[in-house]
């Protein structure tokens, strides 16, 4: 059950994001890391885990075939629901979707996500794809997994955009600002996992990555650093994990790069 | 019709056009590509995420104005032409109103009612809404706090693709939908791109696959090929090289150059853009598994 | 699941209901029926317009509200049941709160959205939304005047009748939908009632016709013939007379006392209801002209 | 051309009716009479006019059997879309149906329909099954054609409760009201045909129909009747036209009764 040499922190991210999903759980699937690690969850501990697509698509099964995209049309066969986008975003608006992921450019220390805007919008240092889904799914899923690079530039004290709202300034905040969904509970880094602090939503730093320092990951966060009392290594993948997600991703397009 | 009548009759000078509705697949490139070969200009282009069609569009100089969730390459990165265009003004500066996937189908969907604005779900709390001619807050009627609404949103004209069509304007579309049914019904028309043209019989034998009544319909082109390097299921598969190839092309205001004129300028229809890609790369994008619908009886 | 457990477990006295959502076809009279039998109390019946089914269950006495657009017999006229309640309170009162089509499917759409309320486009100048809880007024943030919005509906259960399903709750419809997805989508949980259950790869292989996820889905019941009199395409056709029968043996109390006793109470499930109609009425509606969708490849 | 003998009030509605759809157009089509209507301007003059149904269902073509109610299978094969009824409600918001159907219990003389309540609504006389889609069409066609059993207590001053508006109390007071449809055009009745006052909003009777006398028609309806100067007798059907209704109408189930 040890872990095949060569693991990456796309490796160990997936592992972590999979693990994040219960057995039975609604998941809006994102592409790239998130897709892994929900076909990952289903192959081992969440087998009855159902996965939706914002293009309309809901599968029980993971596609037969690698995905670069949600609307390859491996992803189409064997699904269970092929729609309208409206559809299963009224999923997500009827409070019926338990997980979503998201990525973005940047994060804050309140899990609010930037993939809009770098710099100002009237005059931006450079302008991002913006929203697709995830503000929608930051907005209204039960719970909201967070994705990125971790970068010093990454992950700032404040995002100059919030493209998907986390906490805003904090949990109070954000709950003033009637948003149905439960925000984010995890911010999934290359380096490490964040949990959110119960009170305040302030990110706290729960584990850090096999051959990561707790001061390594300090100096790459861009507001100051709080560390869980419990803060531990994060679990490896199992070989099993490791086995299924290199099968999953056989050329390594996104789990052997440097981010998701 | 002929794509090239199509473009010039039903999408002038300053239209809205909402495309590419079903997200990544099913994208009439060869429309976008009449746009520009038309040299259109000061379009808004509507649409949730439309790949790098609607960069291309805006590396073009045919739009001015962009109401989308997403623009940029959904597998190789940002649009360079989308970035070159918002940062700066190059080859002319594009107003961005940002929406979000759920935002802009509701937006669609309100259109398509003829009613003034919808709720929306999402939107307080993101910079998205601040600022932003299509959104605002009312109070509920009925009680509990603040609403956010959107504003509808109705396109000129819709262009959509899909598998099959009769001469008629009626159709059949499978796979995923993505917003296209509420662009559709939004727009003031729509041009359909079939990949197949087919008889009538053929598309009433299954009503329940038709998105849109044929009287919306202005124009039926006949353009095989008409979404690659986007996929059609049951047609074609996604060319994902294509979408790299891109991306490292356009990098530079003259790599767009010389990427358009070989792609768009260089070829004056589909058949031929077909050809200049490649007989056997073309072919291999077809090469498919079959995955038969099981048979339904409408037995009455 | 048995039809009488699903009824048992997932339709509680006090349910909203939303049912006959297809309008005049696909109507699932056994799962009334069986409330019916059940000695169901208290129900509010959430619907366009479904036929004879909500003036039985208000003649049995099952309801206490209606939220629906129409009610009657859409072939013989008036519904006596419903008369007899709204008139005279026998047998016993009922709330009605009158809706349109639109304004009910909207309703429901609002509610599948989690949204509070919706515009509608239908009800100023009409008496329907006087001193009616579900309408209001609002004003515009976009200009333009006062909107006429009407308050969600969340049924607690909508029972919906397909073709086929498989057995984890995907499922087929085909034929015209009526506003079967958004009361599906908007209920908290649904019951299907299927004329075939099919393996799931059947289901799988044409995931179009899917209108719902297999996650709301709390029971599926394997109930062929549980619509009629109502047809349901590929199956069987209406059984017109029937709807006479039923207007002319309802007259009176006494007369719906007799009606129930026969076809409700008297058989104790669907399969000896079709019994009870007799072999040879049945079997010529369900001689049918085949009439196949043309074949769709989801080829990959 | 003379019309074959036997000739009922329902052929002559039904002639009147089909003779104002114009050919092309988007028709909201109900059951009874205006199918049939509908279908007899398809077979003349009106080739291209598409129908409408509420349920789901739109056809250029007639359904190939007679039809109880619109949602009999004979009229699902051979349409040219199957779908929602918010879809096709939507084509009647987006203002892009033509002309609307409807019939009702009682008509007031600026085209108010009721279907819903006889007396007052807290203790009916009679309750009547409602608006179905009635209101909506009276809302938002752009020409509201009305059919009614002409009787003196059916044609009222003014109805007891508004389910489906037409001008309300004067064509004003529609407008105020944002409505977007353009309201009756037509009151085809089994006595005659009334046209609405350009100004008013008012009914005006246009003609009568054969064997009918204006005098009947205004002991026949309860407003201080108004007559076109220019009022005719109804056109009566074409052998052409009476032996399509027949053949629609086999039995006569409609247009051999009393009233649509």
């Amino acid at each position: 059950m040890v872990a095949m040499p060569g693991l990456t922190p796309g490796e160990i991210m997936v592992t972590a994001a999979a693990r994040e999903i219960r057995d039975g759980e609604v998941v809006f699937v994102g592409m790239r890391l998130p897709l892994i690690a929900f076909q990952l969850a289903k192959f081992t501990h969440a087998p009855r885990a159902v996965g939706i697509f914002e293009n309309g698509i809901v599968r029980e099964t993971p596609s037969q075939e690698f995905l670069l995209t949600m609307g390859d049309p491996p992803n189409v066969v064997g699904a269970n629901m092929c729609t309208r986008m409206s559809v299963v975003m009224a999923l997500l608006g009827r409070g019926r979707v338990d997980v979503g992921f998201i990525g973005g450019a940047e994060v804050d220390r309140f899990g609010n996500v930037n993939s809009s805007y770098i710099g100002p919008r009237s005059k931006p240092k450079v302008k991002l794809p913006g929203s697709g889904g995830a503000c929608d799914i930051a907005s209204l899923a039960g719970r909201l997994l967070v994705i990125m690079s971790h970068e010093r530039h990454r992950l700032r004290d404040a995002v100059d955009y919030v493209t998907s709202p986390g906490f805003l300034r904090g949990r109070d905040q954000r709950q003033a600002t009637g948003l149905p969904g439960g925000g984010p509970a995890a911010l999934i880094t290359t380096l490490g996992v964040f949990g959110f602090d119960a009170e305040t939503g302030e990110a706290v730093l729960q584990s850090y990555h096999s051959g990561v320092s707790i001061d390594q990951i300090r100096e790459q966060t861009g507001w100051p650093l709080r560390v869980s009392a419990a803060v531990r290594e994060t679990s490896v993948p199992t070989s099993e994990e490791q086995a299924i997600i290199r099968r999953l991703d056989p050329q390594g397009f996104w789990t052997r790069q440097a981010t998701g | 019709m002929e794509l090239a009548e199509a473009i010039g009759r039903f999408v002038p000078d300053g239209s809205a056009v909402a495309t590419g509705t079903c997200l990544e697949s099913m994208i009439p490139f060869a429309a976008g590509h009449e746009m520009i070969r038309q040299r259109r200009r000061d379009l808004t282009l509507i649409g949730p995420i439309a790949d790098i069609l609607f960069d291309q569009l805006i590396g073009a100089g045919c739009v001015v104005r962009i109401q989308a969730a997403w623009v940029g390459n959904v597998s190789a990165g940002l649009g360079y032409a989308y970035r070159r265009a918002t940062e700066q003004g190059v080859p002319r500066s594009i107003v961005v109103e940002d929406y979000t996937n759920y935002t802009v189908a509701l937006a669609l969907w309100a259109g398509a009612h003829g009613m003034p604005f919808v709720p929306v779900r999402s939107g307080p709390g993101s910079d998205i809404v601040k600022d932003h001619p299509g959104f605002a807050e009312i109070a509920s009627p009925f009680g509990g706090g603040r609403v956010p609404v959107v504003k509808a949103v109705r396109p000129d004209v819709a262009i959509i693709a899909v598998q099959r069509a009769d001469a008629g304007g009626n159709a059949h579309l499978w796979s995923h939908f993505g917003i296209t049914e509420e662009a559709g019904l939004a727009a003031d028309r729509i041009v359909l791109l079939a990949e197949e043209i087919v008889d009538q019989s053929v598309i009433l034998s299954d009503p329940n696959r038709v998105l849109f009544p044929a009287f919306m319909v202005c124009a039926v082109v006949h353009c095989p090929g008409g979404c690659h390097p986007s996929p059609v299921q049951g047609h074609y598969g996604r060319d994902h090289p294509f979408y790299g190839e891109y991306h490292h092309a356009t990098r530079t205001p003259d790599g767009m150059a010389v990427w358009l004129e070989r792609w768009v300028y260089g070829v004056p229809d589909r058949a031929a853009y077909l050809e200049a890609l490649g007989r056997e790369r073309w072919d291999a994008l077809r090469r498919l598994r079959s995955a038969p619908a099981a048979p339904v009886d409408y037995a009455w």
